[in-house]
């Protein structure tokens, strides 16, 4: 397959039938996620037991390198401890970045060719960014 | 109006993407250059270059005969009955920004009510939202009908009766592919002593305005969008309300007198209100895009732009799951979509590997999107060098991403 | 610093003005600019040109790519830590309109001070009267010592211990020919807690200037003075300070979400501050510009200019009845003159019949013009193309103009 | 003489030893005229006697042009009815901007070139304007 091109089958696959795709009930976190330069809108519901993530799940409308990313997220961070997922999610960045994803779980690595499409470095970092935000944000009366 | 001979005349046609020829459907964001525009730029920078008014030798001359020289061509473009009542601004959006720090804050108070319409671009939303929360105006909104074929005229009416202070309207939105009905509407205005504004960035240059036609009080365009540089724009006012209103930026040239310890005496419009040096390159290029403009011919290139987004739309309904948005048909030439299953970026990105330019996103229209139900959707918008031949790889890029993307 | 070489990168210079070659001594007012600017605004217009950041297409990025290069080449030029701290605006007079209108207006209240200096351009002497009256506070003025040699630093350190809100002061003014100890200036107000904002429209591009070493806190400048085009500039600002400003103009770009009813959400900086379509070939060209000066070297900008200015102010001394304003030593290319019994506006027009272009009037400072006892004074300032023949020429035509007038 | 020269003998004769040129005592009427542009300034002092201009006289700092023509104005207007220095005064605006002085004496004639330098149209008219503005300023007091 050509280097260049950006929508590979398995990322394709990914985001015509999303994983965790939906609302959550119950959910104890969560937050939007938007960019605002091309449309990309998602929002993201964790359960957060014991300082770690039991559940992620998230819905809205976004394109398929955000909604891909969103979908191979939400299954890699299931279980793991909220540390952990910062530095998933740093590294994840970095990759998105550089191009380089060492020390990610190889599922993870499909967008390790995001970086040479910078203006859709944002869609595949949206759900990060939005996840690191949901950890922050319990939701209300809990 | 010979379309090939058009063409010639565009450098960035030259230009390749991944071998595909370049088809740019981005027109409503910003046009392309004829060569004569970027030559008249180049010639200017090199033999006719000072800053204006101010200097009393052969280039500040030469300078000032250009830049003034263009304030008539603008003058003459929208049938303004005074060259002074034609402002340079950086474009619409600084046009807008100006009314509303000016005539706005002279005459908006708490409890005015201004009115907009639902498909106003952010650039003539964002400012009077300000100016209403900061002074305890309100703002109302004419609404559209169903899925942005028109205005509700009939609510429009009533709205007006109700006598805001000001009814600020898009002429031609970047969206729905509808023309206003700006005389009309400023006719309501008028009946009950209203001061109209009209956003004109996608009428001036693609179609004929008339201001006295119209019979609005304020008008704003841009450059960039009518085959000239970025950088500049105008405000188009009437001189009663001009007479009246308060500087808006203060600095050089702008001023009459000016004193340590005693208020400053200002000039009159149009230097009132160009404070510092204006942009002066850019109004030689603006000068020379209306020249050739006003050769093709203002309405050859509204029906070419509209013949061909009537095209693309109706080929367009053709691909299942595509809806378009705005009326049945276009009046301008652009055409915005939304695919079941295709998000815009992807759209876009797909199309602009195969050589093809469109826009993805909220088009600067936000609410109107968000009320259209479609937060992101795709753009193509057609201006005077492109053609059928363009309609077909449209259909035929956008038919492929759907079978790739679904 | 080779000059015949220089030279030959400037178009303007085949210009012939009554068959005499053309002599540019008005590079206070605006620069010329070299064919590799002019050039880069060609191609980029040719090959590279769309709206910026809103597209997803081969030309949206290839002009978004230019106009956030200009933004790291001004950010470098003035040593700023982060380029989101570079605002694009129109020039410097836009720029401090902006402070006034977006950090003057939240921090400037009544019975406040706000501290200027009596050599200011009207661009940085306006806007504070205007927000001082709006609001209500005071302004006060750094006197200049006799005949504008500097600034009076004793009153100076005086009025800054009174804790003014702002000092805003020019870097090099526009006529005295020196250049203020902007170091020293900015360390006193700091000591003081004092928000600095500093005019380097004659700095900029014309000598090194470092804003962390001379410790401001705001800085503006135009590209059309240092052989940029018209239509940009910039306003610098630390990011702490642009992250507490509301915006100034509303519009595309500066928003995150806009809605009807519910107030926006602004981005942060810079496109917080630059609403609308930006001015794109402009950026393409200041940054071109910005790459030639840099290459040439700034100090040897500076020293070459300073030198021509020194050696014409020499010179002039020894004609009768010509008085020189500023001090002894040129610390910039400026040299600002009056001339007993001989206006100033005969001797631009006499000079421009003889191909040599002067400026004649207030060179928009006319509070310290008045001050210095002469409504309208000539002004000669050079450049990195000027030459010291050029000089000669300077020196003959007024012995000639004088022997006409007087 | 070049056609082109601005500055003719005659004219710089008016300007290096302007007539009418100092204070005025008792005037009547009085204006200050200036161009921001160049920096003419000029101030004029009239005496207005029952519907006539009975003396005129100027000070000030302009340029040859300017100072020229209100030595010339000043010393053409002396005795003229007020309705008759109006007259002439749009009969000198008019040949400043089409080079036409039919009608205007000769001496002001020496003027008839300025239309051909556009930029300094406003130094010769300057002096005029000023006057019509003096006519309808009574001095304070009067
Ligand atoms: C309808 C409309 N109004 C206003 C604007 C703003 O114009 P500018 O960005 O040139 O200020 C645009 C273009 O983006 C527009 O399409
Ligand atoms: C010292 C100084 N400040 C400000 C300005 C204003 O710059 P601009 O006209 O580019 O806005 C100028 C130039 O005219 C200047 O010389």
């Amino acid at each position: 397959m050509d280097k260049n091109e950006l929508y590979q089958e398995v990322l394709l696959q990914y985001s015509k039938r999303p994983k965790n795709f939906g609302p959550m009930e119950c959910a104890t976190h969560a937050a939007d996620g938007h960019n605002a330069l091309c449309g990309d809108e998602i929002s993201l519901a964790l359960k957060i037991e014991n300082g770690s993530l039991s559940d992620a799940r998230f819905t809205g409308s976004a394109c398929a390198i955000c909604t891909a990313s969103a979908s191979l997220m939400t299954g890699e961070v299931k279980g793991l401890s909220c540390d952990a997922v910062k530095k998933l999610a740093h590294d994840f960045r970095e990759m998105a970045r550089t191009g380089s994803g060492d020390g990610l779980p190889p599922r993870i690595q499909v967008l390790d060719r995001i970086h040479l499409f910078p203006q859709r470095v944002k869609c595949a970092v949206l759900p990060w960014e939005t996840l690191l935000s949901a950890m922050e944000h319990e939701v209300g009366g809990k | 109006m010979d379309i090939p001979t058009i063409r010639e005349q565009f450098p960035f046609l030259g230009e390749k993407v991944n071998s595909h020829d370049l088809i740019y459907l981005d027109n409503a964001a910003s046009s392309q250059k004829p060569d004569r525009v970027i030559r008249r730029m180049s010639r200017f920078l090199e033999s006719e270059y000072a800053n204006v008014h101010r200097g009393i030798h052969l280039l500040s001359e030469r300078a000032t005969d250009a830049y003034e020289s263009a304030r008539r061509e603008v003058a003459g473009l929208i049938h303004a009955r005074d060259e002074s009542e034609i402002i340079f601004t950086r474009g619409t959006t600084e046009a807008v920004n100006l009314v509303m720090n000016t005539w706005g804050r002279k005459h908006i108070k708490a409890g005015d009510t201004i009115l907009l319409t639902e498909m106003e671009h952010h650039a003539n939303l964002l400012p009077w939202q300000h100016l209403a929360r900061e002074v305890g105006a309100r703002i109302e909104y004419v609404p559209i009908l169903e899925n942005g074929t028109s205005l509700d005229l009939e609510i429009a009416a009533t709205l007006l009766s109700k006598k805001p202070k000001l009814f600020a309207f898009v002429h031609v939105p970047n969206t729905l592919g509808l023309e206003n009905p700006a005389k009309e509407l400023c006719r309501l205005a008028r009946d009950q002593g209203i001061t109209t504004f009209m956003d004109a960035a996608q009428s001036v240059g693609h179609q004929e305005v008339d201001v006295q036609e119209i019979g609005c009080d304020f008008l704003a365009c841009s450059a960039h969008k009518m085959c000239g540089p970025s950088g500049i724009g105008a405000l188009w006012g009437r001189s009663e309300l001009l007479a009246t209103m308060p500087p808006f930026l203060y600095g050089g040239e702008m001023v009459d007198r000016a004193f340590y310890d005693k208020p400053a005496i200002y000039r009159d419009s149009p230097a009132r209100f160009e404070a510092g040096t204006p942009p002066i390159l850019e109004a030689a290029g603006w000068g020379e895009a209306i020249r050739f403009l006003r050769e093709v011919g203002l309405e050859n290139i509204q029906s070419h732009s509209a013949a061909l987004a009537n095209l693309a739309s109706q080929r367009l309904r053709a691909i299942e799951g595509l809806h378009i948005f705005g009326p049945e048909k276009r009046a301008s030439g652009i055409v915005t979509f939304s695919m079941e299953g295709v998000h815009a970026h992807d759209v876009a990105f797909f199309a602009n590997e195969r050589g093809l330019a469109l826009r993805a996103g909220h088009h600067c229209a936000q609410p109107l999107m968000r009320k259209l139900g479609s937060p992101a959707s795709s753009r193509a918008s057609f201006y005077l060098y492109n053609t059928e031949a363009e309609v077909d790889a449209l259909i035929a890029i956008l038919r492929e991403a759907v079978s790739f993307f679904r």
